[in-house]
Parts: structure tokens; C-alpha cells; sequence
């Protein structure tokens, strides 16, 4: 064991992977001698070869399609793309050709691809450096879509993914790269090294694709929450004193529908949590889901806090962001109604 | 200062037109230099390449010219085989059609000569990224014609389980990749493969086709980037049929530059071939599997040919061409021009013809009557579960939940 | 007043608008002088020349950024999309670019542009002729999205899209291009002649994008549903006899609120219908906003009547798509709950 | 058979080693030919403008050779004001972000030769398509300094409403269109500029640039396609400044030809140009207006220069390459260099340099306190509802209702 942030956590995954299945292979812009503009692979080249571990030209569509060829090959290749907002010039292969290349085959091919992209706000990065795309994954049939919230999960979510035999979209919210952020972007930044989920073994393990985590228990409502938002929502839990229990879906596509409709059918109540802008976000499909399998236990309207339906705009990061006081005063109204 | 105007191109003949190739430039067989499969990218040799046709039959069938073949006669009729396979198959697949059979169909006629010759090059071990309209890869490699049928109906024998239009097949035992509909799209996993091969030391190379219209799209260019960065053993190929259904090529840009022209972008050798001659396919096929084998990287093919035939089953070309303008496209008929050869040669007289062309009728023939027995298009499918198996390796809560919605 | 069908009640909002503005101009593969190959511009090039509509390369990323520029610069270009499934190599113009260009320029430029793609299933086209990807659309800031249910609809939206200062993405439903398909593939072929709403006015009319239309009023459950699925509805309505309100939605961006949460509010059942395939679908940011608005009404779980969470598959057609039978079974069962 | 083998590409030197650019092959000044501007694009001289280097200026300041504009002394000094006010600039506001006032920033330093000769040569109703690096377009037309100090600092004064990220400026009054973070994406919109202009019989131009490692995107091709196709009045503009944040230009395939050599796939003239040198960047533009002018549509012009500060201010260059290497780069300092000609003719001396870089950087400072009197990133914005206007031309329920909810 040894306490890793979430970077030195993923970047432990691919070196372990890189270690033990000469299958894998990492590439994108960047990634390569520097070690990526997040440093997520830092090291790696030097100590793989840079065969293992490359550049890539700048062209999203061209690293997926690359990707697919080398997947169906029979390659496990790791992707990186800078930004999940630069994921889009690739969104084409993603769907009409990773997501569909099993089915169409007959199983002949499959695209055992995963794709790295730094995600989510947080970082005054303005409108093309903060975007929470995964609605978009989660309505594509064929891709599983994966959002970690703290080292421990990142790394072992991350080797489930390269080992999946499905293509994964594997989304880093990079605001808790270094720290748990919870929202709170007034007060002092916090390091991974005092969470407990920081503590992370230098081998290889896995955490399982689809299973939730209950980040904490309660009897009050539930609140559904991944990625940075797990952070924030935790807060204004403590904050509100509410008792609510609190899940962290770690993966939207596969989903734990299970632990969803587990908790809400025990709570009765039920907030959901994203950064993403609200309008046919994933947040949508949660509620449907909890509305079809738990009406009749609903004790109150599913409530969304999400990012608001604009784009993300620089100067008003902390307004656009669903902060802890957004999410606190949603699980009052929640217990109110 | 002088206004601008807006240059929208247009094909030389329209329908009640005259055909009229008068614009094309088209050097006499035996005409272009062969290059060394090692000559440098940049070297002079390649305009000539790129911009003149590679041709080795004659009018008279003869092969002349510094890219003749060296192939035997029996590699020769095999190669008509397969083309004249093709086409009788697709001749009676497009009545099928016309019968309610299928939903949809689309042939390669004059076209037949890229992929059979290419697919014979090429070794078991290869992968032919293929488009729509080269089945005579299949053809050439002795894929069963039932299966194809089964496909072709979406029946209870379909190897594609239902899931696919007819005629985007996938036989990986074939080295035949996965199609799909959307054009262009997988021009970059060729090279994708083409990497991984190289990465694994091993000697699988990869071959991808993209018709002339689409090199329009993104996916072109990214691919032949990636190509070229890396090296790759690829041989990227561009069906330039004249035609994008009822854009002509100089919507393409066909009226600017020759396809082939496009290497030189990327440093790559260019050539650009006459695709209604197997045996320049073949030679041209020749010399880039010499140079990526050599490690020299990728090689852009782009084979001059014309689509005879209707875009598709849902389309009537006389809307918007001559009607005659096949009939006068200068390189002639593929087949024809094989046969020719052949024929000079010796190996090949018009009785056999004939009697090849009986048996494959035959052979097409019962392969149809067997995937007709199996069942056509609505009338047999395979079982409905297979709708939702596949789309991941294990089927997750919602496909299982959906198929006992369903009840199947 | 003349009969159209939804092929020549969309030529005619092209042509009519042709005529009146020069500033429009159309274009896409095959539009220009074969005329499109669902035949929806045939004539205009030749009534109104090779630069007012014409043929572009493959090229769907390319066609859209040649729109957005000649929208910025003040034209009102129409690009037409072959297919809905082929919108996929423009996304990131359509996200990163249209959608994106009048907010983050502080609106200096914007990009009136307007995008139609013939759409949806039912036609045996297969994985890649039958998507309805209107929920990528919906999550899109920055983004309108229509879906016509018959000619008249078609002409008058069409015009308000062309004549709108926002990007609009235009589906029409390929199945009811020639008539109103109601699910039932296995009865004969209907044509819009015998439709009361393709009397359709020769000349301009705009019918506004926004606004739902009330197709059926009905007491017992809410039914909302668009483009083909409103036909589909309307048949299991009548079929099971239930006194249904079905709404029309026409555009689901921007979307007529108003027009829903009256009609559930008054009878307290919901049932959505759409083709494409559930999860993250359209459908569940109904859902949520039924439920969010409606909670207290809502006598029984708002019910989803979709295409399943698979590719569309060319054999299983009629297994795939969400026929009157599967909406007259979800009709029933809410009003059992 | 020889096994293949992945070939990676790596630059001739990384941190520690010595620079080496001994594999430029850089041709003189006055060694590149002129062709008319109405050369038919397939001519010969085409492939020494699109492989060599146009170069104006020598080692002395001396304009030499067939490309040598007609240019006033009056236009010199302009540009070289322009180019030394956006280093000033650009130099001022770096510190700004080094002390909290901005979360980002790029600078242009060594290639501002570029945006300043263009913007010179082009016309008020011409429109560019800028990079983030190319702020000398807007001084080199008088953009006014503090506005863009307020879009730096996202304070209340901000043109772009705190809405974009610090230098994705905006500015249509001044040919400057709207910046974005996504790379490439906006080089079609340059295509579709012109293609408006010509459908209208305008006069209005457009010219668009790319960094060279984002020609990889699909939207490069794209661009290239219509702009051929259509005959679009169109200058496109690759500036090759060697890297890409950490990679070198052969990730991008300039080991394997030119950005320039790309035009001829399209049927486009390409010139490869020193970019250093601003009366070469001035001669090709001219040449490329000459030719859109008339009506022959669109150039590739590669601007051979050299990033010689970070990538941005999240960016450490000693990371990746050897930190002296821009000191080495054959081409020089833009500014030196037109210093040295304006010197030569006699239009300008060592005081008259000193005493303008005192004066701009008076005016820099006077600029940056005036945006920093109104408030810093953080310290003061525009309203919040401008988050919520102008998604779409007017609000729709949601941003109303949401405006609501947070209560502003
Ligand atoms: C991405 C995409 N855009 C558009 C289409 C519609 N479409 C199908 S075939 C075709 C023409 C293709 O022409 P070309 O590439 O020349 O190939 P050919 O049919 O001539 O062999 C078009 C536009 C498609 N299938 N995919
Ligand atoms: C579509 C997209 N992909 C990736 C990035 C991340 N990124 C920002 S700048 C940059 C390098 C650009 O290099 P180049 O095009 O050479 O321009 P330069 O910075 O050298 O001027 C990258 C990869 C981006 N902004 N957009
Ligand atoms: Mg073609
Ligand atoms: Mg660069």
C-alpha cells in the first residue's frame, strides 16, 4: 500500500498493465516523452519504451480510429485524449464504429478499446476545457462509460477497464486529480494523502465495472452522485445534517440499478447530483429509472442539482458549479416536501 | 476590385447529353515507369505515378510495359473466375431484390478486377478493409455463396445473426473486415491494424478501400496521416468508379488533382491505376505489398474504374447521367479485357468462356435456391434473442430485462 | 390549398423560401441536380440555380462548418444530412461550433444555420439508415431540435427554422415521408391524401417552434410522442379504447412545458413513446420533468415506451421498433397501477 | 518474410542535448521563384514555392530576389510597432498571470511577424480565422489594448461577458473572428466565409490559420476540399512553429513532406514561407489576395517559424526540449530582422527602437492598470445573468427558470 493522489493512482494502473500484458499499449497527444499534460503517464515511455507509450498526431478521430484497428487486431490499446471536450471530433468512431462492431460483426470483431479523457470543472478551464459529456456515452448502446471518484477506485476501475473486452470511455474528473475537492473552492485545497481511499496497493487489483459504492449510509433520502460531485455532495450532507445515504455510481453505463432502487425504495426520497448542464443530462435517465421502479415508495419529487443548461463560462465558474450549498438546500426541499 | 464568384463543377454529360470523357487524360498502356518498391517518397518517378494511369493490357490483350506481372495462367483464370463469379452472383442477387427477397442490394459491376486481383496478392494472414463493392475479394477466396445469400435474406442462417443490412458482410477467416454503412469510417482501423501488426513484429498487413467520394471525409486524411507517422504496412485504396451516387467525382475534387496526388502530402508514393486491368491491379498491389514488407511504410493506391451499374438497389442513374455513358467509359470492360488476354495467351477460348459462365450461373444458382430454401427476407430469421446478444461481450441488466419484456 | 405529402411539403418550405430570400441556399450530397435521394429538393436547382442548391462532397463535418461560416458571415444556408445516422462526423461542428458561437462571442456572430436529416426506422435501412439520435441533440446548449408529425407541420417548421437566428437540427421522419405509418407494418401502405393535415398552403406560414399540438384530448393518461411515434400512439389509443390526451411535441427543443405539465396535471398517467432506443433516451427528460412537475398529481409511474438498448437490427425490425401493440400495453398498465 | 516494426518518430533533440536543426534544408533568400499569381496550379514552379522556403530579407536586412514587396517605409514601421507592442503585451500580461490576475494566457513570441503583415495586407472587409497565436492581426489594426486586458481578466468591462477563457478573443469589426479553445474546428468556417462572399458577389475575403500539429484534424481536409472545390477566395495559413505543446512538427508527418506540399493533392498552390520575415509574409499574402482577387480561389500557405516561448502558462518547454533551442533557430527574431531592414534603408535606428519599446511599454502598462482599476479574475465580472443569455438569440424557459433558481 502506499498513498497515492488520483494521477499517481491511474498512472500505477497503466504501469501495471504495461508490466503485465505486452497487449497494452498507450497513446495520444502528448502522452508520449512529456508524460501527458496531466501527467498521468509520466514516466511510462522512459520505463516501457516508446513503443508502449507514444505521441499522437492531433486528431481525436484518427487516435479512436487507430485505436478500433489495433483493438480488433487483438491489442488492448489505451487512448488518451487531452480533454473530454476534444472527444467529440472522435464521436463518430466511438459509436458508429466501437460501439457497433461486435453486434454488426457476429462477434467476428469487438473493440476492447479504453479512453482516457480528463473531465469536468471546476478548474477555470472556460467552455472547451470543463465539460461533462458522459449523457452522451450513456445514450450510445455498446459503450460502457466509467467516472472514478477518488485514487483507490481510479486505479482499480482503470485495470477493469483495460480488461474489459467492450470499449470503455473512462472519464477522469481532473478537479480531483490532486485533492478531494468538495465544492468548497473558497477554503484551503486539500490533498488525497488524508483520505482513507488514498491508500492504494501498488499491484494489480480491480474494481469491478457496475458496482456502486455507498460512500455512507442513512435512512433519510438518497443521493445519487459520481465523480467530483461525490466530494461536494458528501459536504453538503455533513453541512445540511440530513441523514441521507449517499452512492457513488463509479460507472453510469454498466449501472448498479440495483443499489439505486435498494436504497431509494428504503429512503423514499431521492437527489441526484451532476456537473454536466441539466436538460436530457444523465441525470434524466436516473430519474426515470428511480420514478418506473420506486414510485410507489416516493415519498417526495426526485430532485436535480446539476450544472445549468448554458455553456460553461469562465468568469462565473462558481455559479455555474452545483456547489455544496445547491445540493444542501435540494435535500432540504427533499425532506420538506 | 473584382467580385467574387461562387465556381459550383459539373460532369461533362447530363442525361439526353452525349458521354463525353473527352477531359480525361489517359496515357497509352505500358506508358508510366516503375518505380523501386524502395525508391525514395520524394523522388520525381512518383509524379508520373500519381498522375498518369498504370496500364498493362493493351486493346489487343497483349501486357506491355514495365509493370507486367509475373503470373501464371492458372492464377489468371482464377482471377476471371472470381470476377465473373461476382458478377453473376450480383446479377441474380439484384433480381432477388426485384422479387422482394431482400431489402437491399448493391453490385460492383466493372469493378470486379480490384478485389480479386488484390485479394490474391494479398496472403491469408492479411486483412482487406473493405467497402461495398468488392465482393470479389470473397469471390476470389472461395467464401461459401450461401453464406452470402443468408446474409443477403437476413435469414435463419444469416452468419450476421439479422443484425446487418444485406450485403455489409464480415468474414474474418477470409480477411475480410466488418462493413458497415457509414462511408469512410474504417479506412483509419486498417491502419490502426496495420500498427498493431507492425508493433507485434508480426507480418499481417492491412488494405483498406474507400470509394472516391468519400475521401472527402475527415477519417481520410487522418488515416493516411497516422500512416505515414508511423510507417504503417498498409496499402490504402481509393475505388475511383467515376462516381458518388449522383455526384460525379469533381465533387470530390476529381477536376483539381488526381486522388493518387494526395500521397505526396504525406510523403507517399501515390500511383494511380487503370482498376479495369487485373493485371496492372496486380502489379501496382505487387509492388506496395513489396515496399511495406520492406518496411517502408504505406503506399496510396488509387484505381480508375467506372460504376457500371446503379448505386444501389434504390437508385435509377439515368436521372442524372447518360444512359449510354458506361458503354463509352475508354478502359473498357474488366472482364472482357482479362478474357482477351487470356485468350492471346492461349489459356482461354471463347467455348470455355462460355462454359465457365454456364456453370457459374449454375453454381449461383443453387447457392440462391439454398438460402431461398432456408428463407428470404421475412419469411425466416434467426431467432429474436439474437437482437439482443452482442451488444457488450455479456449482456447487461437492461438487454436482459428488455428481452423478457419482449418475451423471447 | 393543395394535398401534399411530407416530401413536397418540405420542398415547398425550401422553395418558398428560395424564392423570398436570397439568402438562402441549400446544399448536401445529391441535393443539388439529382435532387436528394428522398427527392425533397428535386426542382430547386433547376428553378433556382446551381449556387441556390447544390451537391457537396462527403463530407457531413465539412458541409456543417461550411454552413456555420456562411451563417456568420449572413447567409441562411439549409444542409441536408443524408442520413440522421451520418449527422455523427459533424457532431463536434454542431456541439463545439453552432451551438457554441453567438455565447462565446458575446454575440458578435451566431450561426443561423438550419440541418435536416431524413431519420428514424421502419424503413428495413438497417443499423445505420434507422438512428434516431435526438437525445444527443436535446443535451446540446445552444441547439433547437423539431421533429414534424405530418406535411403541414413539416412545411410551417421548416420555415420557422430556416427563419431562425439558432442552429436548428431538422428531423424528419423518413417512415411518414409519404404517409402516416401508424406501427401497423403489416396492413396496407397509407399516403397522406387522405390526411386532413396535409391540405397544405401553397405559399408561406410558419407554425412556431416551441409550441406542442394536442393531437387528441383525452381525460385518462397523457400520451407525449413525436414524428412517427405520434401515428403509432394515436393507433394504440384507439385500439385500447383508453381516453388519452396525446401531445405532439414538434420540437423537443425548445420544448413546450407548459403544453405537458397541463395535460398530466389533469390526468395524472404519462406515458412516452419514442423509437429511439431507451436509456438515456428523450424520453427520460420527459420523465424527470413530469415527475419533478407533476409529482402530486401523478396517480400511477410514468411509463417508456422506446427501442431497445441494442443497435437497430435490419431483421428484427418489427421486433425493435416500439409498435401500437407494446403502447397500447404501456397505456393499459398505467392505468391498472 | 521480414517481420514489420513500428517506427515512432522522435525530434533530433530533447532536453540535454545540443539544438540541432541541421536537418532544415533552408534555400537562401531570393532563391524561391514567383509565379503568377495566375500560374495554372499544376506547373512545376509550384513544387520549389511549396518545398523550399520564400525568404525576402538576408542576414544584413537586405530584401532580395522576385518575392521583395512594394511596401512603404511607413508600413514597415507600422508592423514592426505592431509586433513589438504584442510582445510587449504579451509579455506583461504573463507576469499578470503570474500573480494571480488571469487563469491563463499564450504568448506569440517569434512568430509575430505573421498576424501583422497579414492583417497590413488584407482588407477591413476581409475576415480572419485566428489561432490563439496570433494576437499581432489585432495591434497591427488598433484593437484597442484594454479591451483586451478586460477579456483577459474576465472582469465587468469584459467584451466576451466572462463567457470564454482569457484570449479566445472576439472581435468582427476588426476581421478578427471568434476564437475557441477546440483546435482546427473553425478552419471550414473560413471556406464557408468565402463561399458566402463569392455566392454573393462580394469582395470580402477570408483567411484562416491552423497550428501545424492541428492539420492532423479531419476538419484540415475538409477545409481543403471545399476550398478546392468550390473555387472559395480563401488564403489558408499553416503556422509551423515546430511544436506542439511537447510534440515535435514530425508528429504531425513533417518528416515526411511539407504542410505546404498538401496543396497539390487539392489542385491549390502551396508556398512555403519564412515566417520570421515580414516582408516575405507580406510578399506571399499579397500573392494569394492577387490570385483570390482573381477568382481562382484558394492558396496553402506554410509559415515556417518557431514557438519560442511555452505552450501556455500551464506549459515547461525544458520539459521536452533543449532549453536554448529557440536561440538556435535558423530564422531568427522577426522583430530583429525587420529592425535591421528598416535600419538598412535608413527608416529607422537603435534610439528610435529604444525609444518605442519605451513607449509601448508605457502604453502596455497604462492598458493594464486601466483593466486591473476595473478588477482582476475574481475580483470583479460582469453580471451573472450574462451566463445565462445568449445561448440561444432570445432565453428559452429553462435558462429563465434556472436564472430564477440561483436568483440573479
Ligand atoms: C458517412 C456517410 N455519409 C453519407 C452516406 C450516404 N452514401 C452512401 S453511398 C454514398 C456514395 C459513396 O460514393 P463513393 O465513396 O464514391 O463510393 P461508390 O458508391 O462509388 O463505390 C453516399 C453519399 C453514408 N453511407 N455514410
Ligand atoms: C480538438 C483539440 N484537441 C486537443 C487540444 C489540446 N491542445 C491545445 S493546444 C495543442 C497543441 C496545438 O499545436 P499546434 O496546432 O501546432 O499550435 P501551436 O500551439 O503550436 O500554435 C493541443 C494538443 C485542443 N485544444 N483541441
Ligand atoms: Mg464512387
Ligand atoms: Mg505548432
Amino acid at each position: 500500500m502506499a498513498t497515492m493522489s488520483m494521477i499517481q493512482a491511474l498512472n500505477s494502473a497503466l504501469d501495471v498493465k504495461l508490466s503485465q500484458d505486452p497487449d497494452v499499449l498507450i497513446f495520444g497527444e502528448d502522452v508520449g516523452y512529456f508524460g501527458g499534460v496531466f501527467r498521468v503517464t509520466e514516466g511510462l515511455q522512459r520505463k516501457h519504451g516508446e513503443k508502449r507509450c507514444f505521441d499522437t498526431p492531433i486528431s481525436e478521430g484518427g487516435i479512436i480510429a487507430t485505436a478500433i484497428g489495433m483493438g480488433a487486431y487483438g491489442l488492448r490499446p489505451v487512448a488518451e485524449i487531452q480533454f473530454a471536450d476534444y472527444i467529440l471530433p472522435a464521436f463518430d468512431q466511438l459509436v458508429s464504429e466501437a460501439a457497433r462492431l461486435r453486434y454488426r460483426s457476429g462477434g467476428e470483431f469487438w473493440a476492447p478499446i479504453t479512453v482516457r479523457a480528463p473531465y469536468g470543472g471546476g478548474i477555470f478551464g472556460g467552455q472547451t476545457h470543463s465539460q461533462s459529456p458522459e449523457a452522451l456515452f450513456a445514450h450510445v448502446t455498446g459503450l460502457c462509460t466509467v467516472i472514478p471518484s477518488n485514487p483507490y477506485d481510479a486505479k482499480g476501475l482503470l485495470i477493469a477497464a483495460i480488461e474489459s473486452n467492450d470499449p470503455v470511455i473512462f472519464l477522469e474528473p481532473k478537479r480531483i486529480y490532486n485533492g478531494p475537492f468538495d465544492g468548497h473552492h473558497d477554503r484551503q485545497v486539500k490533498t488525497w494523502a488524508s483520505h482513507p481511499l488514498s491508500d492504494v496497493p501498488e499491484g494489480h487489483y480491480v474494481v469491478p465495472l457496475g458496482k456502486a459504492a455507498t460512500v455512507r449510509e442513512g435512512r433519510a433520502v438518497t443521493v445519487l452522485a459520481y465523480g467530483t460531485m461525490v466530494h461536494v455532495a458528501n459536504a453538503a450532507i455533513e453541512e445540511s445534517g440530513i441523514d441521507a445515504e449517499l452512492i457513488d455510481l463509479r460507472s453510469i453505463v454498466p449501472l448498479d440499478v440495483e443499489a439505486i432502487v435498494a436504497s431509494v425504495t428504503k429512503t423514499g426520497r431521492c437527489v441526484i447530483v451532476h456537473e454536466a448542464s441539466r436538460f436530457a443530462g444523465f441525470g434524466s435517465e436516473l430519474s426515470a429509472l428511480v420514478q418506473e421502479r420506486c414510485f410507489f415508495h416516493l415519498k417526495s419529487p426526485i430532485r436535480r442539482v446539476t450544472g445549468w443548461d448554458t455553456p460553461y463560462p469562465h468568469a462565473f465558474e462558481w455559479d455555474y458549479f452545483p456547489g455544496p450549498a445547491r445540493v444542501a438546500k435540494a435535500l432540504k426541499q427533499a425532506m420538506e416536501d | 476590385m473584382c467580385p467574387f464568384d461562387l465556381h459550383i463543377p459539373e460532369p461533362s454529360a447530363r442525361p439526353g447529353d452525349q458521354p463525353d470523357f473527352s477531359h480525361l487524360v489517359i496515357p497509352p498502356p505500358g506508358a508510366v515507369p516503375r518505380p523501386d518498391p524502395d525508391a525514395g517518397a520524394s523522388s520525381e518517378i512518383f509524379r508520373q505515378t500519381a498522375h498518369g494511369v498504370i496500364r498493362v493490357l493493351d486493346d489487343q490483350g497483349h501486357a506491355v510495359g514495365p509493370w507486367v506481372p509475373d503470373i501464371t495462367p492458372d492464377q489468371l483464370r482464377h482471377g476471371l473466375r472470381a470476377m465473373m463469379l461476382t458478377r453473376t452472383f450480383e446479377d441474380r442477387m439484384f433480381r432477388s431484390h426485384r422479387q422482394g427477397k431482400t431489402s437491399f442490394f448493391m453490385k460492383s459491376t466493372g469493378e470486379e478486377a480490384i478485389g480479386a486481383a488484390q485479394s490474391m496478392v494479398l496472403g491469408p494472414r492479411d486483412m482487406c478493409f473493405p467497402t461495398y463493392r468488392v465482393l470479389s475479394w470473397l469471390t476470389a477466396r472461395g467464401y461459401p455463396l450461401t453464406d452470402l445469400v443468408n446474409q443477403i435474406f437476413s435469414n435463419e442462417k444469416d452468419p450476421l445473426k439479422g443484425r446487418q443490412l444485406p450485403i455489409l458482410y464480415s468474414a474474418r477467416d477470409y480477411g475480410f473486415y466488418s462493413l458497415s454503412g457509414n462511408l469512410g469510417s474504417r479506412f483509419g482501423h486498417a491502419v490502426g491494424w496495420a500498427m498493431a501488426s507492425a508493433y507485434r513484429k508480426d507480418d499481417s498487413l492491412a488494405l483498406a478501400y474507400i470509394g472516391e467520394g468519400s475521401t472527402a471525409e475527415g477519417d481520410f486524411h487522418e488515416a493516411l496521416t497516422f500512416a505515414s507517422v508511423y510507417h504503417a504496412p498498409v496499402i490504402l485504396c481509393v475505388t475511383n468508379n467515376q462516381w458518388a451516387i449522383s455526384s460525379y467525382a469533381g465533387i470530390a475534387g476529381a477536376d483539381e488533382a488526381t486522388f493518387a496526388a494526395k500521397a505526396a502530402g504525406y510523403g507517399l508514393p501515390g500511383l494511380r491505376v487503370d482498376g479495369n486491368d487485373f493485371l496492372a491491379v496486380w502489379a501496382a498491389t505487387e509492388w506496395a505489398v513489396a515496399r511495406a514488407r520492406a518496411n517502408l511504410g504505406a503506399t496510396l493506391i488509387e484505381f480508375f474504374t467506372y460504376r457500371v451499374a446503379a448505386h444501389s438497389t434504390s437508385d435509377d442513374p439515368t436521372r442524372y447521367r447518360p444512359a449510354e455513358e458506361a458503354l463509352n467509359w475508354p478502359l473498357g470492360d474488366p472482364i472482357q479485357r482479362l478474357k482477351a488476354h487470356l485468350s492471346s495467351l492461349g489459356e482461354w477460348d471463347e467455348a470455355r468462356h462460355v462454359q465457365c459462365e454456364a456453370e457459374l450461373t449454375e453454381t449461383v444458382r443453387s447457392a440462391a435456391k439454398t438460402g431461398e430454401a432456408v428463407g428470404t427476407l421475412g419469411k425466416s430469421k434467426p431467432p429474436v434473442s439474437e437482437m439482443f446478444e452482442g451488444v457488450f461481450e455479456s449482456p447487461d441488466w437492461r438487454v436482459r430485462e428488455q428481452r423478457g419484456e419482449l418475451g423471447v
